[in-house]
């Protein structure tokens, strides 16, 4: 569904992401893995078109989309969840939720996308003209994955869900993500803990300093001692 | 010199001159508030506005109506050039580039004005059923104050609901304040920043027209102190919030004319020296402005 | 960097073209500002030049050699203002310099052309004390000279005692003006009930109107006496009559443009003024003077200042006749030898080494949006030129 | 006194409703290297801004070789021996390497405007001083050759370098590393281990580090404190950490896959 | 030691050239000159605190009417004192019967324009960014405003005339070498690197133990000193000054000089001030002759946007990148990235 070829991409001079790889498939939950600065989110940043790679090439369901517009991937399906509090925090969660859907003409079937985001999140629901940037972390992590729903993705990229989020809200939240797997939305999930993600993945890579370090599936970088060090130190 | 009247008359005079700040720092605050611009060439479009009637108005001689949608669509097109000229691509640039090319677009515009009808002010007179006369024992006034604050209030609760309200309008918001996740969302921010001119800029040229009608002479100068006022506006009240450039804009106007009126003479002045003294003592004392938000300080 | 190098040089072609000119013309510099607050009275008196200077070519020129006119925009600007004078001094040799109708420039632009030693005379500025400080010819009246004659309408003819000032703070003609008024009407039996100021930049007056009309409500005030440039009589005087205020405005020559009236409309009438002379005036001198200009310019003179820049450049010619030679030097003698010149702005002596010409008011009048003058007189009183800054 | 170099008693740091930084305490010895760990978010980042005195703690005490520096400004609290390096490298874009360096001797220079108007020889024996300095710290860091390149023009590893040879130009007595291996690949990672380690021993430092690369601190600190949602949930030696249940739990979110 | 010495033999040579130039050419190429003189001051003295400490501030030209007002009130003949109504001095300035020579009045002129800065600063300088410039054009204005109001002092809105012509030539480029080498001296020097640290990013500068306000009042007192300096020059070259002159036109064409030629470098401001009055003199022939009053700001504009479109950094400004890495790209990602 997704393919990355040799796609290198810079700050400046400076690369971020060296002559990446990678491939997502329909219906799969791959994970994305690696330390701070490693171009994770670079990487992400460049699959739905805020940043231009410097050379490489971006397949989308087998078309080329390297030199188009973000706003014309969104239409596309591919929608990112930033990182963190990347929410509006001056929007209402209502106002937010509604701008996930920006790109989307018919009106009836965003109401009823809204309704069904505020089943899925009924915490949204009780504070929808809320402004966004009283939330909790944990309630806005919700709507920055209920937003992303709003715009009917086919392949979602979430960026760190897990951040800054308590334990049980995590296993709360990677719950979610597979339902939101379950029906049919494809889903390139980057993490800095690794175990959560790889206990949830189908395809698992590993970044380092924007190069691709490990790849395979859970099962394989699970046993790589490698993997263990980079995340424990031992 | 306290009479009622008297008092009234003043307020009355200051919340018109507020209305014209009002008016223009519409338009800054929304286009500030997303591309962190001063832009000087607002002040410019006041003057276009006003040539424009008049030349459409008096001199062709086209229905009242018919020459203020001219008016409006001209604006939006004047907008939409200086956007697309320059602008859409100084973005990402220095801020400084922005400002400097703002002002060089207010200094092209007003000597290209004065090029193109005559360095001396033009009589701009009052549509005829706009400038009857009433006099009531509180009130002195026109047709054309009351059109002014009407119209304004007009298309202050317009933009206010438009930006409120609509789908375009969240997205000047979500815009302002984050363009990149905006961009994300596939909010073509382009076109939001385009909207943004183009809405500005009508109204400011809009407000061209409401300046002659009311002051009765037009000048190829006309819009620079005012634009500058105007922003002042858009600070005191608070960078990118919409009520709150309305809010600075009536501020400005009614310190300006009650410190006037209620001042000993000579202080008369202080006028310019009283708007600029109000912007730096709200800035120093609450920096974002009346009813802006807190800008967040990377640490 | 090419382009720079490409403009120098269209530049510099151009400037060598115009100074290949090279007849025996006396050169007479011309500084105005045709851009600015002041462009609709300098403008004007450029033309008044113009005319005149066309005319003397017609007729042979003085002393046999044409005149030659350089005229710079110092577009009200300080530095524009020395840089132009030097220039036109150093660069293009003029032997005498006209300019201005405001005394703010005339104060920067004279001294500095009496340090070369080259005469100046303004057609329109008419701050009394000018001579004294900047060694300027003035070719129109002092501004004492207008502010009596409106004094003694108002108290006199009128029967209007109790006067509202309103004072520009921002030029020096204004100040001045309202200063020899309020003396003159005071002398006259009048009183000053306040004064009011405001500046050149503004064009909301609403405040200033509304405490106007709380006086005039209260019966406190007869008149108002406003002293305004060009640029803002209109929009005054429109906002006055706008505001409810029904009591007369008198004004000063800065009141004598189109514009009054094109702004001002039906709010002008009956507006007061004092000034040079009047264009209605069916002397011949004047009927001439307008055609002339009418067929010159495409339109009537504007305003008395069309008059005073001719009149200004006459009186250069008849000087620069008198002495013989356009030495520079030798100018001021001749001008100091004037006696009763017949201009169109009215009759002009230099006498006792006044650099002020005693000249006739015009009181002017509009009505139905025309100019009428009410009467044309000497003053009978001259507030001390001291009295004003 | 004398025994800690840094005591910071119940540290509490509030951002409107969010508590970021709640009862952190610390006592380091002189010389020693701690580590400070935890999941994104935890609040290790706080307390680092805390402490260098960027932000201002809404309660608790920090005393710097005994004196009390809660209040301090942060550029008075580097006058006194304590600096940082940042997360998010930030170095000065629009100045080249050496410049970078030469901005942090700045603390120790002592030369006037005056003489350095009138070139006394005072201000050229500073300067040559400081220049001196510089070269001893690209030395060390092995960046001669950049010497005069733009900052931002190089190499992340090397601008991660870069910022900790910067905070080292100021002569700190402790300094706090804030992930100095971040974006770094394993190789430049063990490379900078091993500078530290130097940089210890020779210029007799006490150092703070937060680190998401276990390895990494695992293998530099004596001591390891873990954060969480801003309060210390496990101190102790590397290997004690490394077996805590409670750390497994909050730092890889469950324990259930890596043990 | 070498720099500074060619600094001296640079101001032998430019002072034989004015020296030479003072003799051959005609006065009015002197006054464009001397201009450029005046405005290189107001620029490079600008740059310190717009370039290089990175505090846009637009409140220029306030300085440089407290520096013109306070020479001019101290050089003026005492005869003409009663002809334009300004007081004689204090005695603490000399008493009534006593003039100032032109260079004390000059750093006079300069010192409380540094005072003024002092004063403002405190509290302007904490605000950041554009509230930064709005605040300073705010206490420009307001400068404007007390040059207006005190008629006592300052003959209000009318301005001072008939003011000693002091500024020639020579005086003008000792001030402007002057200018140019305390700013030098300064950027070179730990003053320089703590305003660059500053202007690139504050917390860094302050953690590396700089106090961002004492660096940033410093910057804005030395440019508000010479901007005071450059205003006496201006004053006693154009003999006559306004309140109204040092206003937004005055800021902006020295913010515009300033930033054609490239903020944050030592030769950009005069380059600008160059380049933009000698494009104003040239032009205005060409004005005169086609009788467009106003072309030469609509040039003026047009070069504007067009320097702001195609070098945003200014005509001498560098950019971020260096230009051999251009080159060298793919080594230096190999670098960075071994396998």
């Amino acid at each position: 569904m997704l393919k990355l070829e040799r796609v290198t991409v810079k700050y400046g001079v400076i690369p971020a992401v060296w002559e990446l790889n990678l491939e997502v498939r329909e219906g799969q939950i791959v994970a994305l893995l690696g330390a701070n600065g490693a171009g994770k989110t670079t990487t992400l940043k460049t699959i739905v078109g805020v940043l231009r790679p410097a050379s490489g090439r971006i397949f989308y369901n087998g078309r080329d989309i390297t030199m188009l517009p973000a706003p014309q991937r969104v239409r596309m399906g591919i929608c990112l969840v930033p990182e963190g509090r990347g929410i509006f925090n001056r929007l209402t969660v209502r106002e937010n939720l509604l701008l996930g859907a920006y790109h989307r003409k018919d009106q009836e079937e965003v109401l009823k996308d809204l309704e069904e985001v505020y089943r899925l999140f009924p915490r949204l629901k009780e504070r929808e003209d809320q402004i966004a940037g009283t939330l909790s972390g944990g309630e806005q992590q919700m709507l920055a994955i209920g937003r992303g729903l709003m715009s009917r993705p086919r392949l979602m990229l979430l960026d760190e869900p897990s951040l800054g989020l308590a334990p049980l809200i995590v296993r709360e939240l990677y719950a979610l993500i597979r339902n939101i797997r379950e029906n049919g939305v494809t889903i390139l999930l980057v993490e800095q803990s690794a175990p959560m993600a790889i206990g949830i993945a189908d395809y698992v890579y590993v970044l380092e300093t924007g190069v691709v370090k490990i790849s395979g599936t859970p099962e394989e970088v699970e046993s790589l001692e490698e993997v263990k060090k980079v995340y424990l130190g031992g | 010199m306290l009479s009622l009247s008297y008092f009234l008359q003043q307020s009355m005079n200051g919340v018109i001159l507020g209305c014209i700040y009002a008016l223009l720092a519409l338009g800054m605050t929304v286009v500030y508030g997303i591309l962190r611009l001063i832009n000087f060439a607002h002040g410019a479009l006041i003057t276009l506005g006003a040539f424009c009637v008049y030349f459409v108005f008096f001199r062709l001689g086209f229905p009242f109506v018919a020459s203020i949608f001219l008016v409006l669509g001209f604006g939006g097109l004047m907008g939409l050039i200086l956007d697309f000229v320059a602008y859409r691509k100084l973005r990402g640039g220095p801020e400084v580039a922005l400002l400097i090319t703002s002002l060089g677009f207010y200094t092209f515009i007003e000597n290209f004005t004065k090029l193109l009808v005559s360095p001396q002010p033009y009589a701009f007179k009052t549509p005829a059923f706009l400038a009857t006369l009433y006099r009531t024992p509180f009130l002195t006034f026109r047709i054309v104050d009351i059109f002014i604050i009407l119209s304004s209030l007009a298309i202050m609760l317009s933009f206010h609901f438009f930006v409120k309200r609509t789908k375009m309008g969240i997205a000047m918001r979500a815009t302002s304040e984050n363009l990149e996740i905006a961009n994300l969302m596939g909010i073509e921010v382009n076109r939001v920043i385009s909207v943004a001119f183009v809405l500005g800029s009508a109204i400011a040229a809009f407000t061209g027209f409401l300046w002659g009608a009311k002051y009765g002479q037009i000048s190829y100068d006309m819009g620079f102190l005012t634009g500058v006022k105007a922003f002042v506006a858009v600070v005191v009240g608070g960078v990118g919030s919409v009520p709150g450039a309305m809010l600075g804009g009536f501020v400005l106007g009614l310190a300006e004319i009650l410190s006037i009126a209620f001042l000993p003479t000579r202080f008369a002045e202080y006028r310019d020296g009283i708007v600029f003294a109000i912007l730096i003592l709200v800035l120093l004392v609450r920096p974002s402005g009346i009813m802006g938000m807190k800008e967040e300080v990377r640490v | 960097m090419k382009r720079f190098v490409i403009l120098g040089a269209v530049v510099l072609v151009l400037v060598f073209a115009f100074s290949a000119f090279a007849a025996e013309p006396i050169k007479v510099g011309v500084v105005m500002g045709l851009t600015g607050p002041w462009a609709s009275i300098d403008t004007p008196a450029l033309n008044g030049v113009k005319l005149a200077a066309e005319e003397i070519n017609k007729a042979g020129g003085v002393l046999g050699r044409p005149i030659e006119l350089k005229v710079v925009d110092t577009k009200a600007d300080e530095g524009e203002t020395v840089a132009a004078v030097i220039r036109l001094i150093e660069n293009e040799k003029v032997s005498a310099l006209v300019g201005y109708c405001d005394t703010h420039w005339v104060n920067i632009a004279a001294p500095l052309a009496r340090e070369y030693g080259v005469p100046f005379i303004t057609p329109g500025a008419t701050h009394p004390r000018i001579p004294e400080r900047t060694g300027a010819w003035l070719a129109c009246f002092g501004d004492n000279a207008q502010a009596a004659v409106i004094a003694e309408y108002a108290v006199k003819d009128l029967g209007l005692k109790r006067g509202a000032i309103w004072v520009d703070t921002a030029v020096d003609f204004s100040v001045a003006v309202c200063a020899y008024f309020a003396d003159a009407l005071k002398y006259y039996g009048g009183e000053v009930v306040y004064e009011d100021y405001f500046e050149t930049s503004w064009t909301d007056f609403s405040s200033m109107v509304a405490r106007l009309k709380e006086y005039q409500d209260r019966g406190e005030v007869d008149f108002v006496y406003v002293g305004a440039i060009p640029g803002n009589c209109g929009l005054i005087v429109k906002q006055i009559r706008e505001g409810g205020v029904t009591i007369p405005i008198f004004g000063e020559d800065g009141f004598d443009t189109p514009l009054l009236v094109e702004t001002g409309g039906e709010a002008a009438e009956g507006v007061v003024f004092a000034t040079h002379m009047s264009l209605e005036d069916p002397s011949p001198v004047v009927q001439k003077f307008k055609s002339d200009y009418q067929a010159m310019f495409g339109n009537p003179p504007e305003n008395a200042f069309a008059a005073l820049g001719y009149d200004a450049m006459k009186l250069l010619a008849k000087a620069i006749e008198i002495v013989g030679t356009d030495d520079p030097k030798k100018i001021p003698e001749g001008l100091a030898q004037i006696r009763d010149f017949q201009g169109v702005s009215g009759t002009i002596s230099y006498e006792g080494g006044s650099q002020v010409p005693n000249k006739s008011v015009a009181v002017i009048e509009v009505k139905n949006g025309k100019f009428v003058t009410v009467k044309q007189v000497a003053p009978a009183y001259l507030p001390d030129p001291k009295i004003a800054k | 006194m004398g025994e800690w170099i840094l005591e910071v008693e119940n540290l509490w740091k509030h951002f409107g409703g969010l508590t970021a930084v709640s009862g952190y305490e610390l006592k380091l010895p002189r010389g020693a290297i701690y580590g400070l760990i935890g999941p994104n978010g935890a609040g290790k980042t706080t307390v680092f801004n805390l402490i260098s005195g960027v932000l201002k703690p809404s309660r608790g005490k920090i005393f710097f070789k005994g004196r009390d520096i809660t209040h301090l400004r942060p550029d008075a609290i580097a006058a006194l021996g304590l600096t940082r390096t940042f997360q998010n490298l930030r170095l000065f874009p629009s100045l080249t390497v050496e410049e970078n360096l030469k901005v942090a001797a700045h603390v120790h220079a002592r030369c006037g405007f005056v003489p350095t108007l009138f070139c006394a020889p005072f201000f050229f024996r500073e300067e040559k001083a400081i220049e001196r300095k510089v070269d001893a710290m690209l030395e060390r860091f092995g960046m001669r050759e950049f010497r005069k390149e733009l900052a931002t023009n190089l190499p992340y590893g090397l601008q991660r370098k870069l910022d900790i040879a910067r905070a080292l130009m100021t002569e700190p007595e402790l300094i706090l590393l804030d992930e100095p291996s971040a974006g770094m690949n394993t190789k430049e990672a063990e490379d900078l281990a091993r500078l530290v380690v130097e940089m210890k021993r020779d210029l007799s430092l006490t150092m703070v580090i937060v680190e998401h690369r276990m390895s990494f601190v695992m293998g530099l600190a004596e001591v390891i404190q873990v954060l969480d949602y801003g309060s210390i949930i496990a101190v102790g030696t590397p290997e004690e950490i490394r077996r805590n249940p409670r750390v497994i739990e909050a730092y890889l979110g469950t324990g259930d896959l890596v043990a | 030691m070498r720099k500074e010495l060619w600094f001296v033999i640079g101001g032998l040579v430019l002072f034989g050239a004015l020296f030479v130039a003072e003799r051959t050419l005609n006065r009015y190429i002197l006054h464009i000159l001397v201009l450029m003189g005046i405005y290189s001051i107001a620029t490079v003295s600008l740059n310190l605190t717009n370039g290089y400490t990175g505090l846009f501030s637009l409140g220029h030209a306030a300085f440089m009417a407290i520096g013109a007002y306070t020479s001019t009130l101290l050089t003026f003949p005492v005869s003409l004192r009663e002809a334009y109504e300004l007081p004689r001095l204090p005695w603490f300035l000399g008493g009534p019967d006593a003039s100032w020579p032109f260079f004390p009045a000059l750093l006079v002129g300069g010192a409380l324009a540094s005072c003024a800065a002092l004063l403002v600063g405190a509290p302007v300088l904490r605000l950041r960014g554009h509230y930064l410039s709005v605040a300073s054009l705010g206490f420009m204005v307001i400068v404007v405003t007390f040059a207006k109001t005190l008629k006592n002092i300052t003959r209000g809105p009318m301005g001072i005339s008939a003011i000693p012509l002091y500024t020639n030539l020579y005086w003008t480029f000792l001030w402007l070498l002057i200018t140019v080498y305390v700013v030098w001296r300064i950027v070179h020097s730990r003053f320089g690197r703590a305003m660059m640290a500053i202007r690139d990013d504050e917390t860094v500068a302050q953690v590396l133990g700089i106090y961002p306000m004492k660096y940033k009042l410093f910057s804005f007192a030395v440019g508000a000193f010479f901007a005071g300096v450059a205003g006496g020059l201006y004053a006693h070259f154009t003999k006559a000054i306004r309140p109204f002159e040092f206003s937004f036109a005055m800021t902006f064409q020295i913010v515009v000089m300033l930033i054609v030629g490239g903020m944050g470098t030592m030769s950009g401001p005069i380059v600008g001030a160059v380049l933009l009055l000698t494009l104003r003199y040239a032009l205005k022939p060409l004005e005169e002759h086609l009788r467009l009053y106003g072309f030469i700001e609509l040039v003026y504009a047009l070069l504007l946007i067009l320097v702001m479109l195609w070098k945003p950094e200014g005509l001498m400004g560098r950019k971020r990148t260096a230009l051999r890495e251009r080159k060298e790209e793919k080594a230096w990602a190999e670098f960075s990235i071994p396998r």
